[in-house]
């Protein structure tokens, strides 16, 4: 591809991303975040717009799969190799370090630890998540390529297991993020986890796993479930 | 040096300020200065917290801890629960050793409720026998950890794979792996299982041998050395500035162990001496949590000669559906792995706790201390210093 | 002969190195894993990671230079294939001596920055902090690592009065006892000490650190521009070694030769890595300014007068 | 240690003297008087090492209870000195300048309790939860189930039972309830 292709492309792409930014009501902007004029080094003003400048507010698109042999290739190449986000969210992760070492191995299976969102197509969600974990799993679950899985660890992200009553705890994931698999338990032994990671594997292989696609679809409902506990939100609505 | 061995001294007005204090004044506007965040979503941050710092090239200026990310609201939901009820809630309070929390618990239930002196021994000796493991098996991970915080991540893995056997014993004794509920208000609940010593023992030789080679892999290296020599040094003076406690205390001088200064349980018993360091770096800080190591495998082998061979696991308690404790509070501490551990704990006549305070060592340790140990340092080494003061988000936030 | 044949002929051995490469690669996760104790990942894993990397929907974009900065890593390392003699054969136009000529040690030397520059570019590009300070990182190992690098090759050069990395091969023949491994130890040992940061692991790796800096320059690349760095990088790592084989462990007369030379070159910075951890940025280049700066200084001294 | 309580009593009048263990003693002490103490206490007596500072909602004295708790490393004994705040007015003197660590109590205290500390260092920033726009959420008048009833998603399968009437069926199912279980039930 030329580098005018490349161009071409790039400003068909801010173009379309400035016609589909989402309006949305602020109730609480960070100081960081406010609408500011910035004297720039030469002297000039620039006023700037921190969550609509630094970031992208196009909306998710639905990106069908491309079917037939291919795809199928593609997908058993997935389910070989799942690079999961080295994020531990709540005390199950405690068990991921077990996981990646002589007792139980992860790495036999293709599962392999990666740190940065970019690279990582499934997301461990260990254990019960507090509000102000949600908006950050939220963002970086956004940031992830499509296609990525999310496996959601504990009986808390089920139905907030031992903590139900609490008012900083979600009780149901997946009325936020949409999950593939989950694992019982409190907290489940590192042979259930590499039990959930082998039926991810096998809804991988049959092109089930498509719930990147179920977000973009159900957008809307999945935002209004987040906005109406995130009070504090602060950012885009959808982080590239 | 190399300006030293050239002869060449430059203008030491023009170049810019070396030495950052915590009083240091940040202008973000003058564009010197850029603010980077640390975590969540790292895996260089033990657990879930972040670290905002303010850098000027690779020297930090300012940081700010930020916790709440693991916040579950414990103390509020101990309120509303039945004794026996809020006791496998609140053991959940901190992931590494949740033992600590059970002892705590049971502790300050009995104490409130006049049952202090009906434990019987046997079930004491068994409540210091796991006490004893949850710090082996936190050290396990901890000290070749700080190997880790530098890449040396062979000793994790051998670490961890130790680790793993701790928590099979664990499972032999109380039936899980990671949150056991084993030491309950009375006393415990299991008796040791056939064979346990022996297993047990077999695991030790292993450990004692992993501790001779982590010393070789960690304590004999010159990159080690290196890197943790001179970094995040704590001096005695901070100790009661900041609440210093445990491990971090002790590697700069100040010997303060619980369980010799308020001797719980039956430490008083045991033959030992908390190792010291005078250093009070990172090196300083690993070098005593190894040697804690081999004190903790031989506490544990002192216990298993020591204990009674079989005697009653639990005295008899009240009721536990309709136990009420009159009004009174009291503040129970034990020495974990990382420190001081405590619970003020508050009842009012009724079914259920009035107050549950925890307090941790990482509230100090990774906040107030923390925030200042970082004014001045590399970028590189923000994970060391969080590794090496043993901050334990869980326990911050509760 | 033929330059289309010859193309074939280097486009063949591109993609030996490239499979060659990322089987290495697996080779030393493995013995990695092994010390740990582990199975490790299977040796198909890294072929497996290029097609499901490759297989990723969304793209992302932060502007021109982020597609290129992928480009000029690979470009990077072709452009080390494409100047150096693979395989010699005693003749400066063999099949697999690719298209070396006289004075392409200099080039060489260029484009061993060439891929870094490149993802600097594309790093910038892509606006994460821990992206731009493990560049900044990066370019200030990368200068320490050259200076007795460069040192060590030109005390060669001057040693067999040739900028042609197929002279100095060539010279080399004949027995271990011509490898300038023996005939200049001193340059030898500051390229064997200098190597450890070239091939970029622990001790030197304070780049793309996991625990430091997330994974430095490549913090924004996902998909197939991730991929394309992935056997951009593969390539380098053989290129590397293939570099130091030519110059210092006498070259290679077969395939078979260069893929055990360039396992154990390679091999030798694994070994190291492994129980070392890893040095701050300022520490490592001053390492590098000790020793074997010294070493690269001798090397010229014993061949200048 | 009962030397230490009576000076301090002298000096400061203290009131509810409570000896928990040998080396715990419980204390309430005015308002005014409090920081003073705390002050005296790390200077010329040797409590040097601040353990804890905690709140307990008295809310039917409408009364917030503050504890320091302090410990004497020489003596090995702790001293907790509790200081009554109204709630309706909660504010309390700052203590940020004894001690490193207190302003990060306090910033909690502000946040669980509503408390506030004029002057000290950032104790208005959050602490652990983000944009919370009910009551502090540790006071008692906050309900923390009915919060999590509203906000969140509970599944509706999700059975709660009392856990003394679930086992007196499950153990005794036959047995009519007696009066004394009753008045325990109470």
């Amino acid at each position: 591809m030329s580098e005018l292709d490349l161009n071409d492309k790039v400003s068909e792409m801010l173009a379309k991303s400035e016609a589909n930014v989402i309006k949305s009501e602020k109730t609480f902007i960070h100081p960081e975040d406010e609408v500011r004029e910035v004297v720039a080094p030469d002297g000039s003003i620039i006023k700037i717009n921190p969550i609509y400048d630094y970031f992208s507010g196009e909306r998710p698109q639905e990106e069908k799969p491309r079917g037939g042999i291919v795809e199928k290739f593609l997908n058993w190449a997935r389910s070989e190799s799942i690079w999961v986000l080295g994020f531990g969210t709540g005390c199950g992760s405690i068990e991921i370090p077990p996981l990646v070492t002589p007792r139980f191995d992860m790495f036999r299976f293709g599962i392999q630890m990666r740190p940065t969102p970019r690279q990582s197509n499934a997301f461990i969600i260990s254990g019960y998540l507090s509000v102000k974990t949600l908006k950050r799993v939220i963002r970086t679950y956004e940031q992830m390529p499509a296609p990525k899985y999310v496996i959601a660890l504990g009986s808390c992200t089920i139905n907030g297991g031992m903590y139900y009553d609490s008012y900083s705890t979600i009780n149901r994931l997946d009325k936020y993020i949409p999950v593939d698999v989950y694992i019982a338990g409190c907290m489940p032994r590192p042979e259930a986890l590499i039990a959930g990671f082998v039926k991810l594997k096998e809804l991988i292989k049959e092109g089930k796993a498509e719930k990147a696609n179920e977000y973009a679809r159900n957008f809307d409902e999945y935002k209004a479930n987040q906005k109406k506990i995130i009070k504090d939100w602060s950012m885009p609505d959808y982080n590239w | 040096m190399i300006n030293k061995f050239l002869g060449f001294k430059p203008d030491e007005k023009l170049l810019p300020s070396q030495t950052v204090t915590t009083d240091t004044v940040i202008d973000l506007s003058s564009h010197k200065y850029q603010k980077i965040w640390l975590g969540p979503n790292h895996p260089g941050v033990t657990g879930n917290m972040s670290v905002e710092l303010t850098v000027q090239g690779n020297t930090i200026m300012k940081a700010k801890t930020h916790v709440g990310y693991l916040h579950r609201g414990f103390e509020k939901l101990i309120e509303r629960r039945l004794f026996v009820q809020g006791f496998p809630t609140s053991i959940r309070m901190c992931v590494a050793e949740p033992d600590t929390n059970e002892y705590l618990i049971a502790r300050s239930t009995e104490e409130l409720s006049g049952y202090a002196d009906a434990v019987p021994e046997y079930a004491n000796w068994l409540r210091m026998l796991s006490l004893e493991m949850a710090r082996l098996q936190g050290l396990l991970r901890g000290v070749p950890g700080q190997g880790g915080t530098f890449a040396l991540g062979i000793g994790v893995q051998w670490g961890v794979y130790l680790r793993d056997l701790i928590l099979d014993r664990f499972e032999e004794l109380t039936g899980a792996r990671v949150y056991h509920m084993y030491i309950i208000p009375g006393g415990v609940r299991g008796n040791l299982p056939e064979g346990f010593k022996k297993r047990m023992e077999e695991n030790l030789v292993e450990i004692d041998e992993f501790i001779i080679r982590i010393k070789k892999l960690m304590f004999h290296n010159s990159v080690f050395k290196t890197r943790a020599v001179g970094l995040g040094i704590i001096t005695p003076d901070m100790v009661d500035k900041y609440g210093i406690v445990g491990t971090n205390a002790r590697a700069c001088g100040v010997k303060r162990d619980v369980r010799k200064d308020n001797p719980y349980l039956y430490y008083d018993k045991l033959d030992f001496d908390p190792p010291t360091a005078t250093e009070g770096d990172v090196y300083a800080r690993t070098w005593v949590r190894w040697q804690e190591l081999i004190q903790t495998v031989d506490l544990i082998r002192q216990i298993m000669d020591k204990m009674p061979e079989t005697g009653d696991i639990r005295a008899k308690m009240p009721n536990v559906l309709n136990w009420k404790i009159a009004k009174g509070e009291t503040y129970v501490r034990l020495e974990s792995g990382r420190g001081e551990y405590g619970m003020y704990y508050v009842t009012d006549g009724s079914d259920k706790p009035r107050r549950i305070n925890l307090r941790g060592p990482s509230y100090n340790h990774a906040i107030a201390l923390f925030e200042d140990m970082l004014v001045g340092a590399d970028v590189a080494d923000v994970h060391a210093i969080m590794v090496s003061v043993q901050s334990c988000p869980p326990e911050i936030e509760r | 002969m033929n330059i289309y044949v010859k193309l074939a002929y280097t486009f063949l051995g591109l993609m030996i190195v490239l499979n060659w490469g990322m089987l290495m690669g697996a080779t030393m996760r493995k013995i990695g894993a092994r010390v740990a104790g582990r199975h490790g990942i299977p040796f198909k894993q890294p072929w497996i990671d290029l097609f499901k990397n490759i297989g990723v929907r969304t793209t992302i974009t932060h502007g021109i230079m982020y597609y290129i900065g992928p480009v000029f890593r690979l470009t990077g390392g072709v452009g080390l294939f494409l100047f150096m003699p693979a395989v010699f054969s005693g003749s400066p136009y063999g099949i697999w001596t690719n298209f070396s000529f006289e004075g392409d040690l200099i080039l060489i030397l260029y484009f061993q920055v060439f891929g870094m520059l490149g993802m600097a570019l594309g790093a910038g590009e892509g606006g994460h902090p821990y992206a731009a300070m493990g560049i900044a990182r990066g370019l200030a190992q990368h200068a320490a690592v050259e200076l007795p690098l460069t040192l060590a090759f030109l005390s060669i050069a001057i040693q067999y009065d040739t900028f042609s990395v197929y002279k100095i091969v060539e010279a080399q023949q004949g027995g271990f006892q011509n490898w300038v491994l023996f005939t200049n130890p001193f340059a030898a040992a500051a390229v064997i000490l200098a190597m450890l940061g070239a091939l970029g692991h622990s001790p030197f790796n304070l780049v793309k650190a996991p625990n430091e800096i997330l994974i430095g320059p490549a913090t924004e690349y996902e998909g197939s521009y991730l991929g394309f760095m992935q056997s951009a990088g593969a390539i380098i790592h053989v290129m590397e070694a293939m570099l130091f084989m030519n110059l210092v462990f006498g070259g290679a007369t077969n395939w078979f030769e260069l893929i055990l030379k360039t396992f154990l070159i390679y091999f030798w910075s694994v070994f190291v890595g492994i129980v070392f951890p890893r040095f701050k940025i300022e520490q490592s280049v001053t390492w590098f300014f000790k020793v074997p700066l010294l070493l690269g200084v001798l090397a010229i001294l014993m061949y200048s007068f | 240690m009962k030397t230490i309580i009576e000076k301090l009593n002298s000096k400061y009048n203290l009131q509810e003297i409570v000896y928990q263990r040998d080396n715990l003693v419980f204390a309430a002490i005015n308002k005014e008087n409090a920081i003073d103490a705390v002050t005296y206490l790390r200077d010329y007596e040797g409590f040097s090492h601040f353990v804890l500072m905690s709140c307990v909602d008295w809310i039917e004295d409408g009364k917030f209870q503050l504890l320091y708790l302090l410990n004497n490393p020489t003596l090995k004994s702790d001293l907790g000195l509790k200081v009554y705040i109204d709630r309706n007015n909660p504010e309390m003197v700052s203590a940020h300048h004894l001690w490193k660590q207190i302003w990060t109590y306090q910033r909690e205290l502000k946040e669980a309790f509503g408390i506030n500390f004029p002057g000290s260092p950032r104790v208005d920033e959050n602490f652990v939860v983000e944009g919370w726009t009910d009551i502090p959420h540790m006071r008692r008048d906050f309900d923390t189930h009915e919060y999590a009833q509203k906000t969140y998603f509970p599944r509706g399968d999700r059975k709660t039972n009392d856990p003394a009437e679930y086992m007196r069926k499950k153990l005794y199912p036959n047995q009519p309830i007696t009066a004394k279980q009753r008045k325990d039930d109470k």
